[in-house]
């Protein structure tokens, strides 16, 4: 079970389907050979921080790619910030920033003359390039690895330095492959509280991953995909909505008698043995004072009350149904 | 446990070595070998149909060997000289370095693959020239009688194998030691096979163009016969030649253990970083 | 370490993308990128060397004019006495032979092994890194991408051609007087043939790279095509007795076009070790031409697949 | 083998030039599900790349299964190396490829191609045993490697990284490939920094940081010593200020953090007393209480916890 770390509670959540669509794509179809990569993928996506869920191999790198131009599709249409992909890719390019999945740089060439080089490429001027290169490698915490290598950095310090290229031209939309892949969790939370951050700054952003804290921790809308097909979209609340209201219980203390006080309450309850963990239904419009009454009755501690919130994880399993290889 | 016992000496070579031709038999790289092999014969045919008649001879005789012992340095150049530093760089040499077939046994499995690989492509080279220079003409390409020519083809597969096997351990142990093999590999190829080659005095021999060119004459006109000609003995028997040659390749060979020994498999510049 | 020290600052306004920036920032950081480790620095400073070397030399001839005046008698055929009974058209002929016998006999080669060690890597490297999705996510066309790597290249490979050839000119001016007048015009010509035989070698190389994912196999593809196209056309020619057999050198059309940028007539007044008159300026320019196109074909085609418009 | 550590490392480090991939590392690693836990750039990679011998120490000595792996290549009959690196012989079929690493491993023609087949069904791969591997996704390059790895039925399998980049559904795959292995015996040894499958697999720990020990020992072991030096409990409730006060009053309770208007973390240096406390403190005060969750359970927070 993954657990649902909050990294910045109540950061405002806008629902996805509001503002005008920033990227529309109607059946798109990419095929390498045999190989299958988008079939027939047709979504829309507002303003803010949109999610692309998905197994590897499900087609989620594919239609990024398409969508900068970097895949012709072999079929469908679709637009960026207003710009057609079948059009000339100059002028979306100008406005969009990319994070490939892979680690895409210069093997050997210093990070702050990377970034300001890409810089340059978006249209900078080399002075100002220079000052904005310097100003994003801070921001993202590169401050100190700034004339070092690109290749001689950690998993996670080249991940930033790829961020760090996305920004520097100041983009309208990011496309984000992967962010936080190969990067420990220390450097994940820390990558997911930039994202935000450039969320809350009114940057909206596509993030493909297969990592589920980071959808539910940074984006409004999600569209879960398998296969080159997309399965279910909707904002991340409604997937993960807590229909039943079961809590998560664990106590200090012998088990019995509080089991005993909890059915005197009406209180229905699965014990997991594995995990050392209580699932318990709290009966209709009841306070959760009554676990509390319960174990204080019982004469057990309280360690942990939590209402279990259906992670995303479970919806994406359910989603892929289940199958035991989703991917080819 | 299913294995009974590390697999002997010989058996991890020829695994090794088999890995080595299939990895590289189907690449694009043959192509551009191969078509580098043609331009002899293609040399050939077009001499014997632009020049004068005899000129298909002294192209044979004197001319070929030279070109034939430039191109197979290149040639080996081309193989040996990155084969082990490439499944270093793409990191599949972790999967041989993680069996029990030991780190000598690889490196001379690389050596002994290209090799095996490279050898039938010279010999082709080398033949294939002879017989297009002498098809329809009287058959002995420029030589005075079939035995002589018989000779000539003997000596140009022993020189083939020769280059192979000693040129190949030199640049597979370059490959190894240092970071531009390629650029470094071409320059020696000049400098040293070339340029030292043709220098009048006893220098010429620390170049092993002129031990495989001595390989070659006196049947082939080689620059050692011209200067000998000149009145200065200098060519080396044919026995003297091939000690060299296998002195040589005994050093190359030692040398490349002893670097497969102490070689990191994976290139130090790749820090803690992952 | 605190991450979020300053809030991320929006641009107030964006600049359009202009190619002319891409191709600069392209030029200037792949060139240096080039220039990387010693051995491509140390291979640029040995290239210095014999421009020194050649300075000393003309400094050492100039001290007697005879001397002079035998080599100039030489090289011209004809038989002046002193310094200033010698025409200027001479002075400037004699001049450009020195030019074109430094770069063809010493610098060429000092160009040609540096055009694989800053050329090789410059396309085969992004392509094996992926390093090429960086660009192709930028608002750049293929062009731009090509002509900065042609700068990248060609900045090294000029610095080796002019900058010791000038300073042998310099040199050679300097210490004959009289020549210095006739042979101003001779400056810029050479920048102008530097110009073209390094952009020519560049775009050749570049074309080579964009064969493969390895540095490796364009490095020897370069060096056959050199050394090898050399070989071939003397063993041709020499047993053909034929001259045209030249053409196959790519070395020999190089040289044949730097000629003609110094405007030296190939047929009577060199003796210099130059390609026998049959083999016309057209026919090198057509060859060099259609290597050239072929070559910024092979890298557009791979550029365009990595979808740069 | 009777004894008990399979790998013992003696005072051993290795440095890059002069960025230092590990310091004076003294373990010894028993049988079983070994967890080499750690950031980016902890050492987990030099540790198993010196465990393989394919880098040499600078210092101090390593022993895997009582040999030097570095001088003696018979060790590699018992053990397989699943690297990081997404290297593979592209131009191979699975079974072609790890049949040949098992004649490599010394097995015959025969018993090579027979236990290929068995170990690419272990990795469930049977399906595209016979494709060319250079259009196979990540998920399942990996399990080929692994497939490599097995052939000849090691005793000792070494993993390096090997659920980073996949997703959920392969990674599951992988662990419970991993339990299977331990049950039958093979003691697997395995380097991740995504901690919640570390905890799941692992009965043994070994904890790096910038190339130093931090600590190692079974799962419980670790978190018993450190929850008794740090452990806090996160309260969502209605005037938190009101438990502040009540609480502050206890000797076992170490700190009081507010969050929010509605959070407060309160830490302890006796979890037990605190806990068994708080539901009549909280009846007591009689605020609605939203939620409490206790972050020190999981290793992410023990490593947070740690790293300071």
């Amino acid at each position: 079970m993954i657990p649902t770390e909050t990294i910045s509670p109540g950061h405002p959540r806008t629902d996805p389907t509001s503002g005008p669509p920033i990227i529309t794509a109607e059946d798109l179809r990419v095929a390498f050979g045999r190989y299958v990569a988008l079939d027939g993928v047709t979504l829309k996506f507002g303003p803010g921080a949109h999610g692309l869920l998905g197994p590897n191999g499900a087609g989620k790198s594919t239609l990024v790619k398409v969508l900068l131009g970097l895949v012709r599709p072999d079929s469908g249409s679709g637009d960026v910030l207003g710009h057609s992909i079948h059009g000339r890719q100059t002028d979306l390019r100008h406005r969009v920033g990319y994070m490939p999945e892979r680690d895409a740089h210069v093997p050997g060439m210093l990070v702050i003359d990377y970034v300001s080089m890409m810089g340059r490429l978006s249209g900078l001027a080399k002075r100002p390039a220079e000052a904005r290169a310097h100003e994003v490698l801070t921001y993202v915490g590169l401050s100190g690895e700034r004339y070092r290598t690109v290749d001689s950095l950690s998993a996670g310090n080249r991940q930033r330095a790829k961020l760090a290229t996305a920004l520097v031209h100041d983009p309208d939309l990011l496309l984000l492959d992967e962010p936080t892949n190969g990067m420990d969790p220390v450097g994940r939370r820390e990558m997911l509280r930039l994202i935000v951050e450039l969320r809350r700054v009114g940057i909206s952003m596509l993030v493909s991953t297969h990592l589920l804290p980071d959808v539910q921790e940074v984006c409004d809308g999600v569209a879960i995909m398998a296969k080159g097909r997309v399965l279910r979209t909707g904002s991340v609340a409604s997937l993960t909505a807590n229909i039943d209201r079961n809590w998560k219980l664990q106590i200090v203390g012998d088990l019995g008698p509080f089991l005993a006080a909890l059915g005197a309450r009406g209180v229905k309850v699965a014990h997991d043995e594995t995990q050392g963990s209580l699932t318990a239904q709290l009966p209709e419009h009841a306070e959760p004072r009554l676990f509390i009454e319960a174990a204080a009755s019982a004469g057990v501690g309280l360690k942990e009350m939590r209402l279990g919130t259906r992670t995303l994880e479970e919806a994406f399993f359910e989603v892929i149904g289940e199958a035991p290889h989703a991917h080819s | 446990m299913k294995s009974a016992k590390r697999p002997s000496c010989l058996r991890s070579l020829f695994l090794v070595a088999g890995l080595v031709i299939r990895e590289i038999a189907w690449t694009r790289r043959t192509l551009v070998a191969v078509l580098l092999l043609m331009v002899p014969s293609a040399l050939a045919l077009v001499i014997r149909s632009e020049a004068p008649p005899g000129t298909v001879d002294t192209y044979i005789q004197s001319i070929f060997p030279t070109l034939f012992v430039f191109i197979s340095a290149l040639i080996m150049l081309f193989f040996a000289g990155s084969i082990a530093r490439d499944s270093m760089d793409d990191r599949t040499m972790t999967f041989l370095v993680t069996r029990p077939l030991g780190r000598v046994r690889i490196v001379l499995g690389f050596w002994l693959g290209t090799v095996v690989f490279a050898t039938p492509l010279l010999w082709a080279c080398g033949l294939g020239t002879m017989a297009v220079a002498s098809a329809g003409l009287d058959g002995w390409a420029g030589f005075p009688n079939p035995e002589a020519a018989a000779e000539a083809r003997w000596r140009i597969m022993l020189a083939g194998l020769a280059i192979a096997m000693l040129s190949g351990a030199y640049y597979t142990w370059m490959s190894l030691k240092l970071k531009h093999p390629t650029v470094l590999g071409v320059l020696s190829i000049l400098a040293v096979d070339g340029a030292l080659g043709s220098v009048q005095a006893n220098a010429r021999f620390a170049a092993p163009t002129s031990s495989f060119e001595s390989l070659l004459s006196p049947i082939f006109q080689t620059r050692g016969t011209l200067i000998s000609e000149s009145d200065l003995d200098l060519t080396l028997t044919q026995g003297g030649a091939l000690q060299l040659i296998l002195i040589e390749l005994v050093v190359m060979l030692i040398l490349l253990a002893k670097s497969a020994q102490k070689h990191d498999y994976i290139s130090s510049a790749a820090t803690e970083g992952s | 370490m605190p991450i979020l020290e300053q809030v991320y600052r929006r641009l107030d306004h964006h600049e359009p993308a202009s190619s002319w920036r891409a191709v600069w920032a392209i030029g200037d950081q792949c060139g240096a990128m080039a220039l990387k480790g010693w051995f491509p620095k140390g291979w640029l400073a040995v290239s210095q060397i014999p421009g020194l070397v050649v300075a000393v030399i003309i400094y050492v001839m100039t001290r007697n004019e005879s001397t002079v005046l035998e080599v100039v008698n030489g090289m011209a055929r004809t038989g002046y006495q002193s310094f200033n009974d010698v025409p200027g058209e001479t002075w400037y002929r004699v001049a450009s032979n020195l030019v074109y016998a430094m770069i063809t006999i010493v610098q060429g080669w000092f160009a040609t092994v540096g055009t694989a060690i800053y050329g090789a890597r410059q396309v085969a490297d992004d392509l094996r890194t992926s390093a090429f999705e960086v660009y192709v996510a930028r608002p750049i066309w293929s062009r731009d991408y090509v002509i900065g790597k042609l700068i990248a290249v060609v900045k090294p490979l000029l610095f080796i051609l002019i900058v010791p050839t000038g300073f042998c000119l310099l040199a050679a001016n300097l210490f004959v007087p009289a020549s210095a007048g006739p042979c101003l015009k001779l400056y810029p010509i050479l920048i102008a043939a530097g110009i073209a035989y390094a952009t020519l070698n560049a775009i050749v190389i570049l074309g080579i790279s964009s064969l493969g994912k390895s540095s490796r196999y364009a490095t020897i593809t370069w060096f056959v095509l050199y050394f090898l196209t050399m070989a071939v056309s003397v063993i041709l020619t020499q047993s053909t007795g034929d001259s045209v057999w030249e053409i196959v050198s790519y070395r020999a059309n190089l040289q044949v076009i730097l000629a003609s940028f110094l405007r030296l007539n190939p047929f009577e007044n060199l003796d210099l070790e130059f390609p026998s008159p049959d083999h016309s300026l057209a026919s090198s320019a057509l060859i060099i031409g259609c290597l050239a196109a072929l070559s910024l074909f092979l890298v557009l085609r791979r550029v365009r697949s990595g979808r740069l418009p | 083998m009777s004894e008990e550590s399979i790998i013992s490392a003696v005072g051993l480090s290795r440095s890059y030039g002069r960025v230092m991939g590990l310091t004076d590392l003294t373990v010894d690693i028993p049988t079983g599900v070994i967890g080499l836990l750690g950031p980016n750039g902890a050492g987990k990679s030099t540790l198993l790349r010196l465990m393989t011998g394919m880098i040499k120490p600078s210092l101090g000595t390593i022993r895997v299964l009582g040999q030097d792996p570095l001088s003696s290549p018979d060790l590699f009959r018992s053990m397989g190396f699943v690297s990081e690196d997404d290297a593979l012989y592209e131009s191979m079929t699975p079974h072609e490829m790890v049949s040949f690493l098992g004649r490599a491993s010394g097995l015959s023609k025969s018993d090579a191609r027979e236990a290929a087949h068995e170990s690419i069904q272990k990795v469930s791969l049977e399906a595209v045993t016979n494709r060319r591997m250079r259009g196979f996704s990540k998920g399942m390059r990996q399990r080929v490697r692994i497939a490599a790895a097995l052939v000849h039925e090691p005793r000792l399998l070494l993993l390096d990284e090997p659920m980073t980049g996949l997703d959920p559904v392969a990674r599951r795959d992988i662990v419970s490939l991993i339990e299977r292995l331990a049950a039958e015996g093979v003691s697997v040894v395995f380097s991740s920094h995504i901690l919640h499958e570390v905890e799941a697999v692992a009965n043994h720990v070994v904890m790096l940081h910038r190339g130093l020990l931090l600590a190692h020992g079974s799962i419980q072991h670790i978190r018993d010593c450190l929850s008794d030096y740090a452990f806090t409990l996160e309260i969502r409730m209605d005037r938190p200020r009101e438990l502040a006060a009540r609480l502050a009053r206890e000797a076992y309770v170490t700190s009081l953090v507010f969050e929010g208007e509605d959070g407060i973390r309160v830490g302890t240096s006796s979890s037990k007393q605190l806990v068994t406390a708080l539901p009549t403190v909280l009846l007591e005060i009689g605020a609605p209480v939203r939620e409490i969750a206790c972050p020190g359970e999981n290793l992410e927070a023990l490593f947070g916890r740690l790293l300071k």
